[in-house]
């Protein structure tokens, strides 16, 4: 019973990581249609300089998640300017190889600035241990679901409750009427670069205590993240949100139980499964809704 | 739309960005080929930044050992140059090409290849060269001279079987653990290594209680952990961001057993990816140990490279320092600087401390070109210090092929 | 004009991502692969005198053939398959596997592994043949993460733990092909051979047929083109070339393995055809070379190298968004304008 | 309220509108006719800068002729796009809230309520999504979201294109009010509703202004029967 909690705990808390990561993606292929390839890099980014402001600059917790929050948003608007905006009238796969060379740009900074040797991020509430039934989950985990919990709420109140929102999902319905209704087509683009870098951020600074950070840190995570968006159907926060815990709950129960060391290929069975049947995600079954 | 200007701008940046490169780069390469009275030697690796595996404790331990070596009158009297060139360990055509621009130079000796995949990718390209490589890897079965290894590819570290029945000599012998786990990353490093510690296990008489991988990139081992409860020591093989996760996701579950690995260790415990509890029962088998040695000359070695690159010297630098003196050894038997000459020395000599290595108490080849024969097993303590506890000697492998 | 069309995201057309050129010169198109076969004869030995030139040339030249499957399958079938790299690796194993032991002979080797990942191709496009361009991409890259652990775990087809060694050189009845110089010959026979193929495909009514299935498949279901195989075609075709140029590669190279045709080559192979340009057959061919010789100039910046490569590919894109090919076919077609009138062109933006 | 000075357009070398040239008075209404392919809906496409075009343009006295299309409607020209192009994931009532995003901080003529007040089916709709709407229903939102713009010129390009008699006659008899207040330009291929909603016509032959009048005029011209014939 407890190695059952103790795979249920592992797999909620891998959810909540991949959601963290997935909805830097939905918030941006909502407003510009595109598909970020940096956003990986961007975890990393993320992580790294949330290394620099707490071990490196001697920060307490919440000021340096502001700070590397703060920057992360600037990264975004540069990412924006220099990467995006001149490609904005491209077809949309120009535009994603504009991401792609912005990865490669933000790796070799990152490469420059903090080397290849791994670093490490202490989590907040430091090495504490929950017992829940008789199982053992650290207390960094838990602290994941929350703060991914609260950020997933966060976006859909924006998504759904605001001007914004209903902007983002009007763009990505239909960028042209969107014009004529006066929404600044731009600044939409760089808000949500900010906020995807945001979030981005976030998911590094969260994730990063659990193990080590280096260059690729960002982009193993994009990829599994990449298919809970796909297998959600891109553009439904909802259905996201249930693929990634799908797919943590997939790794952890069949990987724990039967298929120890292949967990990790088990979220692409998955993902080829569900493609082959149904070509446009799993909880698409009507239209996406944010 | 089309707007020649974007165009012509960006043309003109790009040649001239591309002709600074090509400029930088040559300059770089005549110093070592201009004077024809130097011993010319080649590295083959990327430093820092280069890629996001890019370290440069390889060319800053082979750069002391060049200086110091100089200092002292070089080799045979002749001053040491060398050219370095990035060999990606990732991409092994990359790495075949870097190699053979290194050739162009004819140097006597090359240092580098830090996966022995580089070298198995280049054996062609070696046996046509006929330039000797130290790599500074593991070797593995097919590196081996003899199987698939080139004649001119030499191992520095000594081999993958010899690092496993080492880790479970120590384990069970010193340790008296009986019963252990096994795990590894799924992919060529972690399956290898299990195959050949599953080998030590039973060659030693200790038990298995299960063997789980992992994906390199994991974050959570929970399923693997759990599946370790049973064990009284477990070997892990694998980098240091999921031996991070293992080790902490130890402690969580409450395990004190002891965790052993390989050359990932030091970098976990120095980079600070677990601490305290988590690393107070962990061992690493190393090749070489400059953080907690007894060796005097290892010591100065560490002293000298803090206070040259103010950052404590790593195994991997010493070994790439090491390495370099090898080469030197060769080339002073050979009497030559002729790759091919420097190559047969090379399979005749043996290198003691007092030519200047620090890692290990000699170097001799083996039928398989395998350099080393000694490991080391670093024990690390809570506080992040660590102390050689142990080193063993393991047996040399028998001549592939027959 | 806003370029984006004007479709619910799930429902956008594929044919908003790779822009579709109209060429004009098509006739000449055999004879221009033919005449660039003989001056790449004479010219690459003579400029390749190191014999890192000689090496790279020879794997610019098989990324080419990889690279034009590629260009097969997404600029023509409209499928970005993440795929290629894989398959190009998967084309080395299954030659070792089929030559080990030196019963069968390289050609068969080659035969095998270009059947086998035509095969892969059509198949995975079969399963994946509702799924939309992102949709598409991710399923291959599912599938290449399967093929990877499959491989690795399994010596009958990866070797040790996804590294096979000691292949045969190439050899076509008794010459064998020994030196990177002597490779280089059959390597530019088979490019020649694939481009003239690929000449002929783009005057043939495949080429019409396929980008009329992409970028209107509803009508052009109704006009009885069939929407489905026709993708799936160019797939296997694509696929084909991949399996070809990584056997060839791994029985030059002697060895193969899996960590030569990761995630970095997949993207890479996408970057060659998107920078080389995807409206011309010589797009992949430019872009190839790029991606081969563009980093190697850059050695000299050392750690600055990687930051001035993203930098450089990002300008690229930026300054030719349809690819090299397309920006010089451009600067032509702008030069030869202003000849022939002798004035400003009047043409308008739009 | 609006002017415009010899607008032209070009698609490549296709000429598709040539040196156009019009007035309309504050709470004015001008009907654009013409056969398919006269350049009418190029001409609205042009004004609200989704095509680029030469000319002048001054909305109120200001020139609006080098505006990006997003500033362009948020200074009150306001483009119902041929089609609806309602939101599909949007809901009605959503919909009708991306009309307020034009409006900024010019003064309202119209508030939400007077929007359901003005096509009272859309009431019991407010949560439908945007892809569940009739053809009829859609056009009702797109005006809808216009007016909620505070538009000071509504260009509304084929109101009853593909709507039935009685949807026709719904949407029509709105825009009749609308332009009370309001000023309108009406593309339509139905010339009784174009000249029943608008005052004044102006038809389009290849992009060119080949007849101007009241509508009661153009109607009676036969030149508007040939254009049509003509195409």
């Amino acid at each position: 019973m407890d190695k059952f909690i103790a795979l249920t705990a592992s797999g909620i808390a891998y959810g909540a990581v991949l959601t963290l990561v997935a909805l830097g993606f939905l918030v941006l292929y909502n407003a510009t249609g595109i598909v970020n390839f940096a956003n990986g890099d961007l975890v990393t980014l993320g992580a790294y300089v949330g290394i620099w402001t707490t071990v490196d600059l001697g920060l307490p917790t919440i000021p340096s998640f502001l700070v590397t929050l703060a920057l992360m948003a600037v990264v975004g608007l540069v990412l924006e300017a220099l990467a995006y905006e001149p490609l904005r009238n491209q077809p949309a796969l120009v535009a994603v190889m504009g991401t792609l060379a912005a990865a490669i740009i933000l790796r070799g900074v990152i490469g420059i600035w903090q080397g290849s040797t791994p670093r490490a991020l202490p989590s907040p509430v430091g090495d504490a241990v929950v017992h829940i039934g008789g199982a053992p989950i650290a207390g960094h985990r838990i602290l994941i679901v929350v703060v991914s919990g609260i950020a997933v709420c966060l976006v859909g109140l924006l998504f759904t409750r605001t001007s914004f929102g209903r902007q983002l999902r009007a763009l990505a319905d239909d960028p042209t009427t969107t014009r004529l209704m006066g929404v600044r087509v731009r600044a939409a683009a760089r808000i949500s670069f900010v906020a995807s870098a945001v979030l981005a951020g976030l998911g590094g600074l969260l994730i990063a205590p659990i193990g080590a950070v280096d260059l690729t840190f960002g982009f193993n995570l994009m990829i599994t993240a990449f298919a809970a968006a796909i297998l959600g159907g891109f553009g439904s926060l909802r259905g996201v949100v249930i693929a990634s815990f799908v797919i943590g709950l997939l790794q952890a129960l069949v990987g724990g139980y039967f298929l120890v060391g292949y967990s990790s290929v088990l979220g692409a069975v998955l993902l080829l499964a569900v493609l082959a049947v149904r070509p446009s995600g799993l909880f698409s079954m009507e239209r996406s809704r944010l | 739309m089309f707007t020649s200007r974007p165009l012509i701008a960006a043309s003109a940046a790009t040649a001239a960005v591309i002709l600074l490169a090509a400029c930088s780069g040559a300059d770089g390469s005549d110093e070592g080929s201009k004077a024809q009275d130097d011993v010319r030697l080649a590295f083959l690796w990327e430093i820092e930044g280069e890629s996001p595996v890019g370290l440069s404790d390889f060319q800053n331990g082979a750069d002391l050992a060049i200086d110091e070596i100089n200092e002292a009158g070089g080799i045979d009297g002749r001053q040491v140059t060398y050219t370095r060139v990035p060999a990606s360990p990732l991409d092994p055509q990359a790495s075949t090409a870097a190699f053979l621009k290194a050739t162009n130079d004819e140097p006597a000796a090359m240092v580098g290849f830090l996966a022995s995949g580089q070298a198995v990718a280049a054996k062609s390209a070696l046996d046509r060269a006929q330039i000797p490589v130290i790599g500074i890897y593991e070797a593995d079965d097919a590196v081996r001279f003899g199987n698939q290894g080139s004649e001119f590819s030499w191992a520095l570290n000594g081999s993958g079987q010899g690092t496993s029945l080492a880790a479970v000599e120590f384990m069970t012998e010193d340790l008296g653990l009986t019963s252990l786990g096994l795990m590894g990353t799924n992919e060529a490093f972690g399956l290898g290594q299990i195959e050949s510690s599953e080998a030590a296990l039973d060659e030693l008489g200790a038990t298995s209680v299960g063997t789980v991988t992992y994906d390199p990139t994991a974050t959570d081992l929970t399923q693997q952990v759990l599946a370790m409860k049973d064990a009284d020591g477990v070997l892990n093989w694998g980098y240091p961001n999921p031996l991070a996760v293992q080790l902490k996701q130890f402690v969580e579950n409450g395990l004190t057993i002891p965790t052993m690995t390989g050359a990932s260790g030091p970098i976990v415990v120095n980079a600070g990816l677990a601490t305290g509890k988590a690393i107070a029962n962990f061992y690493s088998a190393l090749p070489c140990n400059p953080g907690g040695t007894e060796s005097a000359a290892l010591q100065d070695f560490a002293a000298a490279y803090q206070e040259k690159y103010d950052a404590s010297a790593t195994n991997l630098a010493a070994q790439a320092y090491d390495a370099v003196y090898v080469a030197k050894k060769a080339i002073e038997e050979a009497g030559s600087d002729a790759g091919a000459d420097v190559n047969e020395a090379l399979a005749e000599i043996s290198v003691a401390p007092e030519d200047g290595i620090v890692c290990s108490s000699g170097y001799q080849a083996d039928g398989s070109h395998i350099l080393n024969h000694e490991v080391n097993i670093a024990r690390f303590h809570a506080d992040g210090s660590s102390e050689t506890v142990s080193t063993i000697q393991v047996p040399e492998l028998p001549v592939a092929g027959e | 004009m806003s370029s984006r069309i004007a479709f619910p995201a799930r429902l956008r057309p594929t044919a908003a991502t790779a822009p579709v050129e109209v060429e004009h010169y098509r006739r000449r198109r055999v004879s221009l692969v033919l005449l660039m076969a003989v001056v790449a004869a004479f010219a690459l030995p003579a400029m390749a005198t190191s014999r890192s030139d000689a090496y790279q040339v020879n794997v610019w030249l098989l990324y080419s053939i990889a690279a034009l499957g590629f260009y097969w399958m997404f600029c023509l079938g409209g499928k970005f398959a993440f795929s290629q790299a894989f398959l190009m690796g998967l084309g080395g194993f299954v030659s070792a596997a089929v030559t080990q032991g030196g019963e069968r002979s390289f050609l068969w080797g080659v035969v095998v592994a270009v059947a086998t990942t035509a095969a892969l191709g059509a198949a995975l496009g079969w399963v994946l043949r509702g799924c939309g361009e992102f949709y598409f991409a991710l399923g291959t890259f599912a599938f290449v993460q399967l093929g990877s652990v499959y491989v690795q775990n399994n010596d009958w087809i990866g070797g040790q733990h996804g590294t096979q060694f000691g292949l045969a050189p190439p050899t076509i009845g008794d010459r064998v092909f020994l030196s990177d110089q002597d490779v280089f010959w059959l390597i530019l026979a088979v490019l020649t051979v694939c481009m003239v193929a690929a000449a002929l495909i783009e005057r043939s009514p495949a080429r019409r047929t396929a980008l009329a299935a992409r970028t209107n498949p509803l009508v052009s279901a109704l006009s009885g083109v069939s929407v489905r195989t026709t993708p799936i075609m160019f797939l296997a075709l694509g696929s084909a070339l991949g399996g070809l140029s990584g056997a060839i590669l791994a029985h030059w190279q002697g060895s193969v393995a899996l960590t030569s045709y990761g995630p970095d080559l997949a993207i890479g192979i996408l970057l060659m055809v998107m920078l080389g340009g995807t409206g011309s057959i010589w797009g992949p061919v430019i872009g190839a070379g790029v991606y081969v010789f563009l980093p190697t100039t850059l050695t000299g910046l050392e750690q600055y190298s990687e930051v001035v490569y993203g930098a450089l590919l990002l300008i690229c894109i930026v300054a030719a968004p349809s690819g090299i090919a397309g920006g010089v076919e451009r600067v032509w077609r702008y030069l030869s304008r202003r000849l022939r009138r002798g004035r400003r062109s009047t043409d308008v933006a739009g | 309220m609006l002017r415009v000075d010899s607008l032209e357009v070009h698609y490549g070398s296709t000429h598709a509108v040539r040196g156009v040239s019009f007035e309309l008075a504050e709470a004015g209404s001008l009907a654009l006719l013409g056969a398919n392919g006269a350049g009418k809906s190029s001409v609205l496409s042009a004004l609200s800068r989704l095509v680029p075009s030469t000319g002048q343009v001054h909305l109120a006295g200001e020139d609006i002729t080098r505006l990006p299309a997003e500033r362009v409607t948020r200074a009150g020209l306001i483009h119902v796009p041929e089609g609806r192009r309602v939101f599909p994931s949007l809901s009605v009532h959503e919909n009708l809230l991306m009309g307020l995003i034009a409006r900024g901080s010019r003064s309202a003529e119209y508030a939400i309520d007077d929007v359901y007040d003005l096509f009272p089916p859309l009431r019991p709709l407010r949560r439908r999504s945007g892809y569940a709407l009739s053809g009829g229903e859609a056009q009702m939102v797109a005006v809808g979201r216009g007016l909620l713009g505070a538009p000071n010129v509504m260009m509304v390009d084929e109101p009853s294109l593909g709507l039935s008699p009685l949807m026709t006659e719904t949407v029509a008899e709105a825009l009749i009010t609308v332009s009370a207040r309001t000023s309108l330009v009406v593309v339509e291929q139905n010339l009784q509703v174009a000249t029943r909603i608008c005052s004044d016509a102006i038809v389009l032959r290849a992009g060119e202004v080949v007849l101007r009048g009241s509508s009661a005029d153009v109607l009676g011209s036969e030149d508007v029967v040939s254009s049509y014939l003509s195409a």
